[in-house]
């Protein structure tokens, strides 16, 4: 297959893009979402869900849950690139809200055939999910988890945004050695979300434990759809970090052109505007391949996997670098709590480790480009 | 493998199989002589030779200057020339000599030459039958391009000019040179004018081009000296004085920030060239023996080639960012990065491939042992020709973070 | 295992052993409380009552200020501050908490106080009674230092202060501060003064101290506002106009570079104190899994690790060759290092850690599945402030660049 | 055993090395260099030898190819750290002779114990020799090169000066699995030197065949020799680059502070003035750490293979760095042939790959930090 010269980054896309920006700008600038992450905070305690639901309301009401959803289950099927575009204004607002989550969760559930229909009807109708599918490891695979005639029973860990979520997708070992794909309700039987105390003050997460629960199995082999689904989790969560770097790199330019130290504006100083241009190189760097990779996930299946992975491998690497000189290049202030560059340094680095990072995901890629495994 | 013909107006389509049928007949074949890694680094006539005539015949055809004007001995085509750059890279074709020429001379001669210049040079460049060479660096006069000495003297409507340029590949086969100097040495910027001049023909009367020797024990570029040469008025570009806004066009193009796509071939595979890609540092491992097994084995190693591959992606994707408006936050953020990334992106591929090689990375073009036939640590040495000149990597961070970040100016 | 002992004096040697004796008999035990990773993130009244405790009792068997003079409550030794330093540290003892009385304010009364301050305020710095902050930064003035607008105006034999001093660490527990302030507004430097301010006598009349939240949702550092405090003109060090060469002392010592060496203890390691070193990160990689086998043997987190234990062995090296010199080229290479070294070191290693606990790296203090209790992305974000703190690795490299090697000065 | 505090770094020490510095600046300051070792070259040929056998012999008079041999074997015994002191001194010269050969060949005989005395006898009294280990994987081990009734047969590979040296002391395996050590002459019977093409212009290097060539035969285990000899060659080859790398540093200073564009001297640019600060930095760590390791050498045996490892893996990186910051600051001047810059950049790069690389070294540090292998 091939890939349209302009991503397939057409009009409407545009338009998704441009209103997340505005939508986000008035209803999430970051004094606010400051105020709403970060007050009364206790660095050794477990965090209260910090959030404000009606946002993520409007944001439903603007159809965000439905663009990934194919039309048979009531969706617009936008291609994946307007989707990440619509995610990259997510990311460079940290936003603290189940969207990236529920739209992963599309992804995933949109391989799994009709057997997903009804679960992708009730994220069309603007119900948040979040896959359930990690082991104490931080990978899918043999953790405690196992399902038996339609039951869960075992721990999941590093459910992201688990408290904000109503549906969970979930990954559960079978009898027979085989895996499957389950959906059910945060508030089932037999559920007990157990918050982590995380560094991120935009997301929470959860060690998910089922007890008994009651799920519906959804059709397929779990572990095989599960990496099938691997690139769109990857492309996704990449255009949030890509989005997120731009803002630290916004931020600090802004911060060097006002802040002045013997006499000159700090991006004066090489050591500062140096710094400054390599983060954009990055972001750059990463922002063409996750395009790229959202690209090859609507039109170039063959490449899905290995571009995917290039995306995800560049934007944890331009995610902690874009952290680190953020804080630096703000000095002193930079270091503090009121300063907003805290809240993308964190979510940020919470980022770049979830679904592998990214050395694992380069000796992945060299072993489809030197030992040319089949991706 | 990426189609590029997807939406393709109907001229493009039309100019796309044009191309394609005339490359799968006219392909040039084999060079009877080993070519240098670009260019900027031809040595002997017969390379030369070879490559002119590929030109020529390409331009002949029509896949040279297919967007420039037709009476500048252009094809008049809108947005062509890209095409018959993926067609000739697809065909694996040599590249073509008169780099300078097409890159930087043709697109400065279209925006400030007299209809008159544009005329008489352009289809010569074209076809390659004029190689150009650009006067620009002098001994003192490097990152900080404004400060060139050379100085033209006015008499009558004669320019005499004396001075020293430095480090002007091809200057040993060019029929002409772009050249900027100072009419007035009492302002710095608005001191400087551009002429174009033709220097074969003042070989030995009043212009002296001598080899400099790189650090690789190649030659490749030269010192040109000039010595009361006397050039007409009409060589000027533009109005007297504005050499700088001139120059700053040509380094556009040179950066290829330009609005016009350079012609470019090039794609040619074989044992006599040389390409520095992750691809090639992962040939030499699988063929590399490392410990008990192989350098393509090594974890580290591994991880470093994928880095080189995963720069190299996104470099070719930038390409089709920059035209997608809506992805890009400032028009020249992309373009102004390409020659920062391209060439650091070469040197540390190879540099990478020098540590594949191991200890028998030190064995260089004589050596019938050398890996690559000691090619990589000519690539590696070279690559600090290209992180150096045309900008060095400081100087192009700075034009980034000045005109697309909006930092203060450091100097 | 290296013995420092090697070549020690006979009198160095009879200190040696008596510091040995000592605290063999009198080490302070586990702290009661978790301690933090540094002296200047004392938060809790438990624990400075616990460290002063411990410094005042090594300041009693005369292990604290054994090189200063007897007549300032010193011990009148010569280079032996080391030697009490390598057997507090081989002991595994607790930090002393007035660690910017001892690095920063005690070398600089006594380089620079009068005889009766330096009798006064030394013994009760070195005991520990006496708490020290430091109050030079301002939030118009980080790296550009010697732009402090904190203002003393005089009044007959007194000074009335007013101003803003910025990330004042343990300013809430410090009986005194030593006070970069600004006596004549029309000279940048000269117009500069330094005092020693009681401080804590003056909360609430003139001075208030407030916390300043870290990135890290902990408390450690304070503002402190001055209104119309009154301090007598004898609290004055050196001459008036003098503050900025007075200040440099005091950054000559911050740096590890001073003529004295700083009284220090450390070394101890518990359940309740954390290190950032490579051997942490390696012991973590070993208790952690990764794919099918530990994160200790994956190839690229070895080298990683091991790359970061060459650069600590490399650090400690330096302190040895520092005193050779026959093998130094300038007095201050190595010496005006030590804070770019460490404080990028420690950056590093805490980033690698996270990398090794993968996505476990996330979970923090309050969790208690967090690997080494969450104190890995504690000590990663805790380690800029010590890159940004008291010179940022700019301004270090700044320094390097000119002070050492001679180049021009960038501002 | 200790380590004393000025690593035995003692006053005949710093005379040696200051005698040292003070002999190559005058016999051999970088024109002269320059002009021995860079004139009609030709790129794609084979380099003629090209040094000054006189300024060897004045070395020898000085008595330097016995400075490290036994006194029993007519040497001065001096510590490593007081030869490292030297070969630092060499290094920053790039001298182009044998010295570093012979000192490393002199390390192996002295692990050799009686048997290898006359060898040593030979060098004290100024034969430059030079080892000869390795194969065409760049290690030491299974080539073809092999021992059988006092005859050599085959070929080694990467033989350092070989077309200076007139002794090598080769590493050959022999018929019953074992490898012996073996001390021949360049002018024994069937031996062909076949020069190499190499980049770096101070060293020459040579594929040395042998055929039936007459050796003696030295006491012990060859491979197990070898390793215990390692540390030696690695602290000698990076005290040559440390020396290398300090004079890439200073000559490139001198630069920055002479040349104006912008009309400020380049060392005012942070761009500059950063780079050239990190390649400082880079090379302290080197040094210490060779000097740390020579120490260890002499005092503290348990350690002396980490901490060689360790200033070698240091010296490697180092040498690269500064090698590409020496050309990069310079400009294009740094990129011509008569800039003396070029001499340094190619004898580092050659170091730095020669018996083992950074990565590999550290490879096997982790084995004795991590794995915490015997050393």
């Amino acid at each position: 297959m091939t890939q349209p010269r302009n991503y397939g980054f057409e009009e409407e896309a545009g338009m998704l893009k441009d209103a997340a920006r505005r939508f986000f700008g008035e209803r999430l600038p970051v004094d606010r979402l400051h105020g709403l992450v970060a007050t009364d905070y206790d660095p050794e305690g477990v965090a209260p869900l910090r959030w404000d639901p009606a946002i993520w309301d409007e944001m439903v009401d603007l159809g965000w849950t439905s663009l990934a959803v194919p039309e048979d289950a009531g969706g617009l099927a936008m291609p994946w690139v307007a989707v990440a575009g619509l995610v990259e204004e997510a990311g460079r607002a940290a936003l603290p809200a189940p969207l990236l989550t529920t739209l992963q969760t599309t992804a995933l559930l949109r391989h799994l055939g009709p057997s997903a229909t009804s679960a992708l009807e009730e994220i069309a109708g603007g119900v948040a999910a979040t896959v359930v599918c990690l082991n104490a490891g931080g990978c899918p695979g043999p953790g405690s988890l196992r399902a038996s005639d339609g039951r869960l029973d075992g721990e999941a860990w590093f459910v992201q945004d688990a408290g904000k979520c109503s549906r969970f997708l979930v990954l559960a070992a079978e009898e027979d050695g085989a895996w499957g794909l389950y959906w059910t309700s945060a508030d089932a039987a037999g559920v007990t979300i157990h918050s982590d105390a995380i560094v991120d003050l935009t997301r929470d997460q959860a060690r998910v434990q089922f007890s008994a629960t009651p799920a519906e199995r959804l059709a397929g082999d779990g572990l095989q759809l599960w990496r099938a689904a691997e690139p769109e989790l990857w492309t996704l969560l990449s255009a949030d970090m890509v989005g997120a770097a731009e803002w630290q790199l916004q931020t600090t330019v802004e911060y060097a052109q006002q802040r002045k130290q013997f006499d000159r504006p700090l991006g004066f100083f090489q050591a500062v505007k140096h710094q400054l241009v390599d983060v954009m190189v990055a972001i750059d760097e990463s922002k063409s391949l996750v395009y790229s990779a959202a690209c090859a996930l609507d039109h170039e299946p063959e490449r899905r996997r290995e571009l995917a992975l290039m995306a995800k491998a560049s934007a944890s690497e331009t995610a902690g670098f874009a952290s680190g000189r953020s804080v630096q290049c703000h000095g002193g202030i930079g270091f503090t709590w009121e300063c907003y560059v805290q809240l993308y340094f964190k979510r940020q680095e919470h980022s770049r480790r979830l679904f592998g990072d990214a050395a694992t995901h380069r000796a992945e890629i060299a072993r489809i480009l030197i030992d040319r495994d089949a991706a | 493998m990426t189609h590029p013909e997807r939406r393709d107006s109907a001229e493009q389509a039309e100019y796309r199989a044009h191309c394609r049928d005339w490359l799968a007949a006219h392909h040039p074949g084999e060079p009877p002589v080993r070519l240098p890694t670009s260019a900027l680094e031809i040595m002997t006539d017969q390379q030369m030779d070879y490559l002119r005539a590929w030109q020529g015949a390409a331009y002949a055809a029509g896949l040279v200057g297919c967007d420039y004007p037709e009476a500048f001995g252009g094809g008049g085509r809108s947005d062509c020339q890209r095409i018959a750059n993926e067609e000739m890279l697809a065909a694996r074709t040599p590249y073509f000599p008169n780099i300078i020429g097409l890159g930087m001379a043709a697109p400065t001669v279209l925006h400030h030459g007299s209809e008159e210049l544009k005329a008489r040079l352009l289809p010569r460049l074209f076809s390659g039958e004029d190689i150009w060479c650009q006067g620009f660096s002098e001994p003192g006069a490097g990152s900080d391009l404004a400060s060139v000495q050379t100085f033209a003297e006015r008499r009558g409507d004669k320019w005499v000019i004396n001075g020293h340029k430095v480090w002007t590949s091809l200057a040993h086969f060019a029929e002409w040179m772009i050249l900027l100097l100072r009419t007035d040495k009492g302002h710095k910027y608005e001191g400087l004018s551009y002429f174009v001049v033709p220097i074969a023909a003042a070989l030995g009367r009043g212009v002296t081009v001598r080899p400099l020797i790189k650090m690789t024990g190649e030659t490749g570029f030269n010192e040109v000296l000039f010595e009361d040469l006397e050039v007409d008025d009409s060589y000027r570009l533009d109005e007297l004085g504005k050499g700088w806004q001139v120059a700053m066009t040509t380094l556009l193009f040179e950066r290829g920030a330009g609005d016009l796509v350079t012609p470019r071939s090039g794609g040619l595979k074989s044992s006599s060239a040389h390409t520095t890609s992750a691809r090639a540092v992962m040939d030499l491992a699988q063929r590399t023996a490392r410990g008990k097994g192989l350098a393509s084995e090594d974890p580290l190693l591994r991880d470093r080639m994928v880095r080189q591959a995963i720069r190299e992606e996104a470099l070719k994707e930038h390409q089709r960012r920059a035209r997608v408006p809506a992805l890009i936050d400032h028009p020249m953020r992309l373009p102004l990065q390409n020659k920062l990334l391209a060439s650091e992106l070469a040197q540390d591929t190879a540099a990478l491939a020098l540590d594949v090689a191991g200890p028998a990375a030190g064995l260089y073009l004589g050596d019938e042992h050398a890996p690559a036939g000691g090619q990589w640590p000519l690539a590696y040495m070279n690559s600090y020709g290209i992180t150096i000149a045309a900008g060095t990597s400081e100087v192009q961070r700075n034009i980034l973070g000045e005109r697309v970040l909006g930092l203060a100016k450091s100097k």
